[in-house]
């Protein structure tokens, strides 16, 4: 029976992998696959993972998805031809068609392959996790064995939000601002924002003890900044670029300077103190939902500033 | 197989129902608005279903609010985008359908 | 067979198709949709082959997995932006190789 | 203190960037060349720990392998974390004068951020972290080649996004297949359970694909000359010189510490196949070029090729030869960091002087600016593989390696792309002896941007001389199979 | 270190620290340029002196440096070492005051002085080099240094010459790139002069030995213009007189001579070599150019081409006298090398005389140019006699040593090749004397300069008068324990008897 689920989830996965690539048109395109992230936050939890279920919700549907649809009613000016599929005489053509069978034979060859892990790394997080501060062994594993990648995975989003800003138009005249005049829209909105904002803490507290974190929360914090600047409401904040970049780097800075600390105290970087771990990983975790949500929030922003087209630019 | 069960069951069943109904909407229905109005009531109605049938098999008042909450908060949320797209409709003179005609897809983003 | 594998299968399909529209499209937009197939398929595997490897919830890939999905929105949010500027400097969400000869 | 030197070169990088972002116009400047210099004391006082004790590694928040990652410092990090420091903060004293004020402020962050990323793949001994530094290396590399902002360097950056998603992606699955197979992330401890089985096989495929488009070996290079050839010139220096060594630097960590070698023959040859061909294609495509940065470019490209030939030449049977390759191949990939950043910085100079990327708009600079055009010629020679520099150094190690092996074939294309690459430098530096009519009118570059070309030129000649200061860091043991 | 041990290194960098601070110098400074030259020209020459001075008492002052494993960069003063290394000194000082002059008013000097020095000092490294590998490395940088002095007038003409150079020359480096890599990796790192592990490995492998010599050989064989890879030569005589003095009577044509030299007599041995068969079919390469040069030399009719074809002649014989087993034709060799330089910088001094002078390239419009210049005439005519072999002139030195040196080797038929090719000397060179002294004046001069002086300007006519007496005074005072032939001797003596 489970596995009728998991077969037909599959299907639902593949196929609307390949609508969303090989639909004539692109808008459907992007409705698919955004379909496909719900899809795949269900095959999530199946995996018994619903830490990424939530992410991918959050995150992958969620924040993609906007960034996908708001970027498609921007490029609607370009000359778009839909694609031909079957271009038999084109070397491209049959390259893709080599390349992806390819990769699926070797890869189902090296699945199939029986396995029987040497290392048990598993356990080894199960043994640690008493002394890592927090009882959720994701969040462990993200915020104090391998903290260290986390570190860099923010710096990775810091640099996405740097380059938009880079491709900014100009510095003196920030995008108007083009929300939706609905009355009711805006009254609902302001019913939500603090609902929203509510459920992003609440992951980010409920991080230490079962799914959720900083990710997910700061996804839930930057889907609450959009429908904020969607209605109108005052975003002066993101038009200045000392607050936007001091907001990106915010968490980050907490994160060095914490990890930075025990460096002090001759101890390696990223030491947390046993007694302290379990706060100072929620304070990072804190910085670190406030930074998500602001730098999502900034690149849905500053992606926008980037599809206009101002004469002195012409070159 | 006491009363509790049959209930939950009918409640369960009439919720996906209720889906099915819905969607069955989303397709036959000829234009905007008619859609919405076959997706957003239907599925208020479904989920409310399944959320009583849910409540009725949990201890905990606080997890009962929460399913509650969840509820009202979507019916909310369709209102809303219900309202959205109908007024978004509006503002593009989308004409409403005659019994009999359909309306051509909303094939407006084909080139 | 586990559904861990049966997803790890799924995986594979999701990378083929990846990596056959990647290479197929000039569209930068379904290029991008193309990568994130790729990403997302390589999450499954790296989840769901491992699991089944333990026959347990692994949360070290599912850990890696989280990050991997940050990771892949930054670039995913970063090349929009690029494509947006592109086409609004260009009027074409292609590469110049790929237009043709039009 | 003993954590501090190794932490400080993630933590000094991090710094830089969050002041970069966070202060005012001046105090950035001032706070990121304070920066630099802590990062170079540091790399010194790293250089003289590892002096102390060998090689050594640590835990990441204390965290020792499998659980946690580990950094190691070993005689190849440090090389390439001495030799990154160097291109960086000459680049930076470059780019600080050369680059305009908005340019300027955006550059520091990435900048920052790109040597961070460049230390942590160095010091990285851990599969998925080296992942998450290739991600930041490549978006940082991105938005330096976007910072000139102009459509063209845009398709570059668009074209160089995908082929490193599309790269790191591969990495990423290999990185997922090992795990699966062994349970483990850490790459010493994975060359303990290492063999060469079938999923093995395809995920090391992977991730060598992967890693081999991001640095551009033929026939994965078509990103790169626009890339690199496009880009703001200090930017054209950091990527040429540094960037493109990272994702090669782990292929050759990974053939080494898997002794891969052993394992397969035909996948060194391979390597090697591939790695000719672009010394040969690259070099013609150079000698072809109309525009100089473009001639660097694919320059760039046919070095690459060089690189590739450690693999075929690591043997299992000639523990001697192997280390004589390995050691050749250290050499160019450093000689080459130097020099080709140097020659970029000097071709920028003499594109400043002109006004324009023409080769033939080159005529008469040798009168105007020799002594730009001495650095030019010094990186040149380096890159040609002429003595005494570090490149003839390299491909003298190549050369014997391949000579005690009798694999003739791999000279005979050393040899060949040595004369395509006089060719194509001699080239360039034929059209700045051209004297044309009409007179000059050139624009005089600040002093700084040509001594800081020179610099970098010379020490790719210094190091012709001084090669043993870096070899001698080099155990024996770190290719000889165990 | 005590300060003579590293004498060699300061040899070296007297010539090449000047060119790093003249590079560095603005195009301005032209005294103090002019002055920093010839100061270290001075120093240089001083240097070799007590280097001489140390070498004749039987040390060997030796600087090295390991650059790589099992691979040293050595600088050795040994006695074949100073003999061209004086060479080069003494040439260096007479040509930088002849560039002086030369160059006057002419742009880009700071330029042409840098790399003019750089020059220098990598043919000082090439005298110097301890093993094969110092001397690879040099003769590399010697092609680096000369290739912007061949192009230096930036004309169409010099550029396409510049190309063919160094087609010919870094595909010549390559080649001997490809045979000292092959002798360090089977053979090892050797200094010049440790002969008997070669010989060992030519017991061994045979095969890769005459390979290893062939490459070798091959390579220099470029540089010093051995038929049929001379033509770069002649081509390359676009570059301004200075440069065309330097490329054929100092660095680079002597630098392939010497490194044929070394490889025959510290790399192989001489009895090695004749034993294996390798140098009988070098030796009649030699003369097959020797023969060759001086016919093509015949034809031409610009003067400076018609010197060039005259220098591919003239250093096969020195390439021949090293390959005549014994020592006496070895003596002949070695000596020539000297003074085919004095005497062929001697003349290219005076064809630039001329060209600078009077704007004559061609051998017609020399008539009467001994009355207009006679003391360049005088200069051109003794270099000139000394090439044709005509005693007191050192030329006469050198064929005298040749020929009984075939002789005593049993190579009777090389005497034929001796006369035949000073009688084709004498056909090219006679005629043109003729021309100098004899016949009148056709006209005005092309175009002429320096009308203020009688003959030319001092600086371009004194270097050309020392060089000239020079290589008379090598021949007259050849007996001399100071002279080339002395040197020469000592050399061999050592060679012969180590």
């Amino acid at each position: 029976m489970n596995e009728l689920i998991d077969l037909t989830l599959i299907c639902i996965l593949l196929g609307l992998a390949t609508l969303s690539l090989f639909t004539q048109s692109l808008f459907r395109s992007v409705m698919f696959f955004i379909l496909l992230g719900l899809i795949l936050s269900l095959v999530w939890i199946r995996l018994d993972a619903p830490d990424i279920a939530l992410a991918e919700a959050a995150i992958g549907a969620g924040i993609t998805g906007i960034l996908l649809l708001d970027a498609l009613a921007h490029l609607r000016a370009t000359s778009n031809t839909p694609p031909q599929l079957l271009q038999l005489k084109q070397p491209r053509f049959w390259l893709a068609l080599l390349s992806g069978t390819g990769v699926i034979l070797a890869l189902g060859l090296a699945v199939s392959e029986p396995l029987s892990p040497v290392v048990a790394l598993d356990l080894k997080v199960s043994e640690n996790l008493a002394e890592s501060g927090v009882t959720h062994p994701i969040t462990a594993i993200l915020l104090n064995f391998r903290s260290y990648d986390t570190l860099l995975e923010v710096a990775v989003l810091v640099l996405a939000a740097l380059v938009a800003l880079t491709l900014r138009q100009s510095d003196e005249h920030p995008v108007a601002n083009e929300f939706l005049p609905n009355q009711l829209l805006h009254a609902c909105l302001k019913l939500f924002f603090p609902m929203i904002f509510l459920v992003s803490m609440y992951l980010l507290w409920a991080g230490s003890t079962q799914p959720g974190g900083a990710f997910q929360a700061g996804a839930v914090l930057a889907s609450a900044f959009v429908l904020f600047y969607l209605v109108g409401l005052k975003t002066q904040l993101a038009q200045n670029e000392h607050y936007l970049k001091r907001g990106w780097i915010f968490g980050l800075a907490i994160f060095v300077l914490v990890g930075a600390v025990p460096l002090l105290q001759g101890q390696p970087f990223l030491t947390y103190p046993d007694a302290h771990a379990g706060v100072l990983i929620l304070l990072i975790e804190l910085g670190l939902t406030l930074s998500i949500g602001w730098i999502l929030f900034s690149l849905f922003l500053l992606s926008q500033s980037a599809s206009t087209f101002q004469k002195k630019d012409t070159p | 197989m006491n009363l509790l069960v049959i209930l939950q069951s009918f409640l369960l069943i009439s919720g996906a129902l209720m889906f099915c109904i819905g969607s069955l909407g989303l397709i036959r229905f000829p234009d905007t608005y008619t859609r919405i109005h076959a997706l957003t009531k239907a599925d208020n109605l479904g989920l409310g279903l399944i959320v009583l049938a849910l409540i009725l098999n949990i201890e905990s008042v606080a997890l009962a609010l929460k399913l509650l909450l969840i509820w009202g908060l979507v019916m909310i949320a369709s209102a809303l985008s219900g309202h959205l797209v109908a007024w978004e409709a509006d503002e593009q003179c989308i004409p409403l359908c005659q019994p009999g005609e359909t309306e051509p897809h909303l094939e407006s983003e084909n080139e | 067979m586990s559904s861990y594998l049966i997803f790890a299968y799924g995986g594979v399909g999701l990378c083929g198709i990846g990596v056959f529209g990647f290479i197929l499209h000039s569209h930068l937009l379904r290029r991008l949709i193309a990568f994130n197939l790729l990403g997302s398929g390589t999450f499954l595997i790296l989840v769901g082959l491992s699991q089944s490897g333990r026959g347990q919830p692994d949360y070290i890939p599912q850990a890696l997995v989280l990050t991997g999905i940050v990771v892949a929105v930054a670039a995913t949010a970063l090349a929009l932006v690029l494509i947006r500027r592109w086409a609004a400097l260009t009027k074409h969400a292609t590469l110049p190789e790929d237009q043709g000869p039009s | 203190m003993a954590h501090f030197p190794i932490a400080g070169l993630i933590v000094f990088p991090l710094l830089g960037a969050l002041v970069s972002l966070a202060l005012s116009k001046r105090w950035r400047t001032v706070m990121s060349f304070i920066l630099i210099t802590a990062l170079l004391l540091n790399n010194v006082s790293l250089l003289f720990q590892f002096y102390g004790q060998g090689t050594f590694n640590e835990a990441m928040g204390n965290w020792s392998a499998p659980l946690g990652i580990e950094l190691r410092v070993d005689g190849l990090a440090l090389i390439f974390s001495l030799m990154s420091a160097l291109v960086a903060s000459v680049c930076a004293l470059y780019a600080c004068v050369y680059l305009s004020a908005t340019q300027l402020k955006l550059f520091w962050p990435f900048f920052w951020f790109l040597w961070a990323a460049l230390n942590s793949i160095w010091l990285s001994s851990d599969l998925f972290n080296l992942y998450v530094g290739l991600e930041l290396l490549s978006l940082a590399a991105v938005g330096l080649v976007a910072l000139s902002r102009d459509a063209t360097s845009l398709a570059a950056a668009l074209r160089y996004l995908f082929a490193a998603l599309l790269g790191s992606i591969g990495y990423l699955l290999g990185v997922a297949l090992l795990y699966a197979t062994y349970g483990t992330l850490s790459l010493p401890e994975l060359s303990q359970h290492f063999s060469l089985t079938l999923s093995s096989a395809v995920a090391l495929g992977f991730m060598c694909i992967g890693l081999l488009m991001k640095t551009a070996v033929f026939p994965m290079h078509s990103w790169l000359p626009p890339a690199h050839g496009g880009a703001l010139t200090p930017v054209s220096a950091l990527l040429s010189a540094l960037v493109i060594k990272a994702s090669f630097y782990i292929v050759l960590r990974l053939w080494t510490e898997l002794s891969l070698e052993i394992a397969s023959a035909s996948a060194g040859m391979l390597m090697g196949i591939l790695g000719s061909a672009a010394i040969l294609w690259g070099g013609w495509m150079a000698l072809n070029q109309t525009h100089l940065k473009l001639v660097i470019a694919y320059s760039t490209l046919a070095q690459v090729g060089y690189f590739m030939l450690i693999f075929p030449l690591l043997s299992p049977v000639d523990a001697h030869a192997s280390h004589l390759a390995f050691q050749g191949g250290v050499l160019m990939l450093l000689a080459h960091a130097l020099a080709k950043a140097g020659m970029f910085l000097a071709a920028g100079n003499l594109l400043f002087c002109s006004g324009q990327k023409d080769l033939k708009s080159l005529a008469g600079l040798s009168r105007y600016r020799p002594l730009n055009i001495f650095a030019f010629g010094l990186a040149g020679v380096s890159i040609m593989g002429l003595p005494p520099s570090g490149g003839f150094n390299g491909k003298w190690l190549l050369i014997q390696s391949a000579m005690l092996q009798s694999q003739w074939v791999w000279v005979a294309v050393i040899i060949m792309g040595s004369l395509l690459s006089a060719a194509y430098i001699f080239r360039v530096f034929s059209y700045t002896y051209r004297e044309v009519e009409g007179g000059d009118s050139f624009k005089q570059p600040a002093a700084v941007l040509e001594w800081t070309a020179l610099s970098l030129s010379v020490l790719s000649i210094l190091l012709g001389l001084a090669s043993m200061l870096v070899l001698d860091l080099l155990p024996i043991s770190a290719v000889v199979a165990q | 270190m005590s300060f003579f041990g590293l004498l060699p290194l300061w040899v070296l960098m007297t010539s090449f620290l000047a060119a790093i601070v003249i590079f560095m110098l603005p195009e301005e400074r032209h005294g103090l340029r002019s002055t920093l030259n010839l100061v270290a020209a001075v120093v240089k020459i001083g240097l070799i002196i007590l280097l001489i001075r140390l070498v004749a008492q039987q040390e060997t002052p030796e600087v090295s440096l390991e650059i790589l494993p099992g691979l040293s960069l050595v600088l050795r003063a040994d006695a074949l070492a100073m003999l061209f290394a004086g060479l080069s000194s003494i040439l260096w000082l007479c040509t930088t005051l002849y560039a002086i002059g030369y160059l006057e008013n002419s742009p880009n000097r700071s330029r042409f002085f840098g790399y003019f020095s750089l020059c220098v000092a990598s043919t000082m490294g090439i005298s110097l080099a301890g093993n094969l590998f110092t001397f690879l490395i040099f003769y590399e940088l010697l092609t680096l240094s000369t290739y912007p002095l061949v192009v230096h007038r930036g004309t169409p003409q010099s550029l396409k010459a510049g190309r063919t150079y160094l087609a010919y020359t870094l595909s010549g480096g390559v080649v001997l790139l490809v045979g000292v890599a092959l002798f360090y990796a089977f053979v090892g790192d050797l200094a010049f002069g440790q002969t008997s592990q070669m010989a060992e490995f030519t017991e061994t492998s045979p095969i890769a030995s005459a390979i290893i010599f062939l490459l070798l050989i091959g390579g220099m064989a470029v540089k010093a213009a051995l038929f049929p890879f001379h033509g770069w030569l002649p081509t390359a005589m676009v570059a301004p007189a200075p440069v065309s003095a330097l490329l054929h009577a100092v660095a680079v044509v002597k630098a392939g001579a010497f490194g044929i030299i070394r490889v025959i007599y510290d790399v192989f041995g001489i009895e090695l070599a004749w034993q294996q068969g390798y140098v009988l079919p070098l030796s009649l390469l030699a003369s097959f150019t020797i023969l060759y040069g001086s016919w093509r030399a015949l034809q031409q009719t610009d003067i400076k081409k018609r010197l060039a074809f005259s220098t591919v002649s003239q250093v096969s014989y020195i390439v021949l006298g090293v390959t005549l087993l014994g020592p006496i034709g070895t003596v002949g060799g070695l000596v020539h090398l000297l003074h085919q330089g004095l005497m062929k910088v001697t003349l290219f001094f005076c064809a630039g005389n001329y060209a600078e002078t009077l704007g004559i390239h061609k051998i017609h419009e020399l008539n009467g140019t001994g009355r207009r210049m006679p003391m360049t005439s005088a200069a051109f005519t003794l270099g000139a006699l000394g090439m044709i072999g005509i005693p007191p002139v050192a030329g006469f030195i050198s064929k005298w040593y040749l020929g009984t040196g075939a002789l005593a080797a049993g190579m009777d038929w090389v005497i034929w090749v001796l006369i035949g090719s000073s009688l084709l000397n004498a056909a090219y060179f006679l005629p043109v004397l003729y021309r100098i002294w004899f016949l009148p004046q056709q006209g005005q001069w092309p175009h002429e300069a320096f009308t203020q002086w009688r003959d030319t300007a001092p600086l371009l006519l004194i270097p050309a008068l020392i060089t000239a007496a020079l290589s008379v005074a090598a021949g007259l005072f050849a007996g001399s324990d100071l002279s080339p032939l002395s040197w020469a001797r000592l050399i061999v003596i050592r060679e012969y008897q180590p």
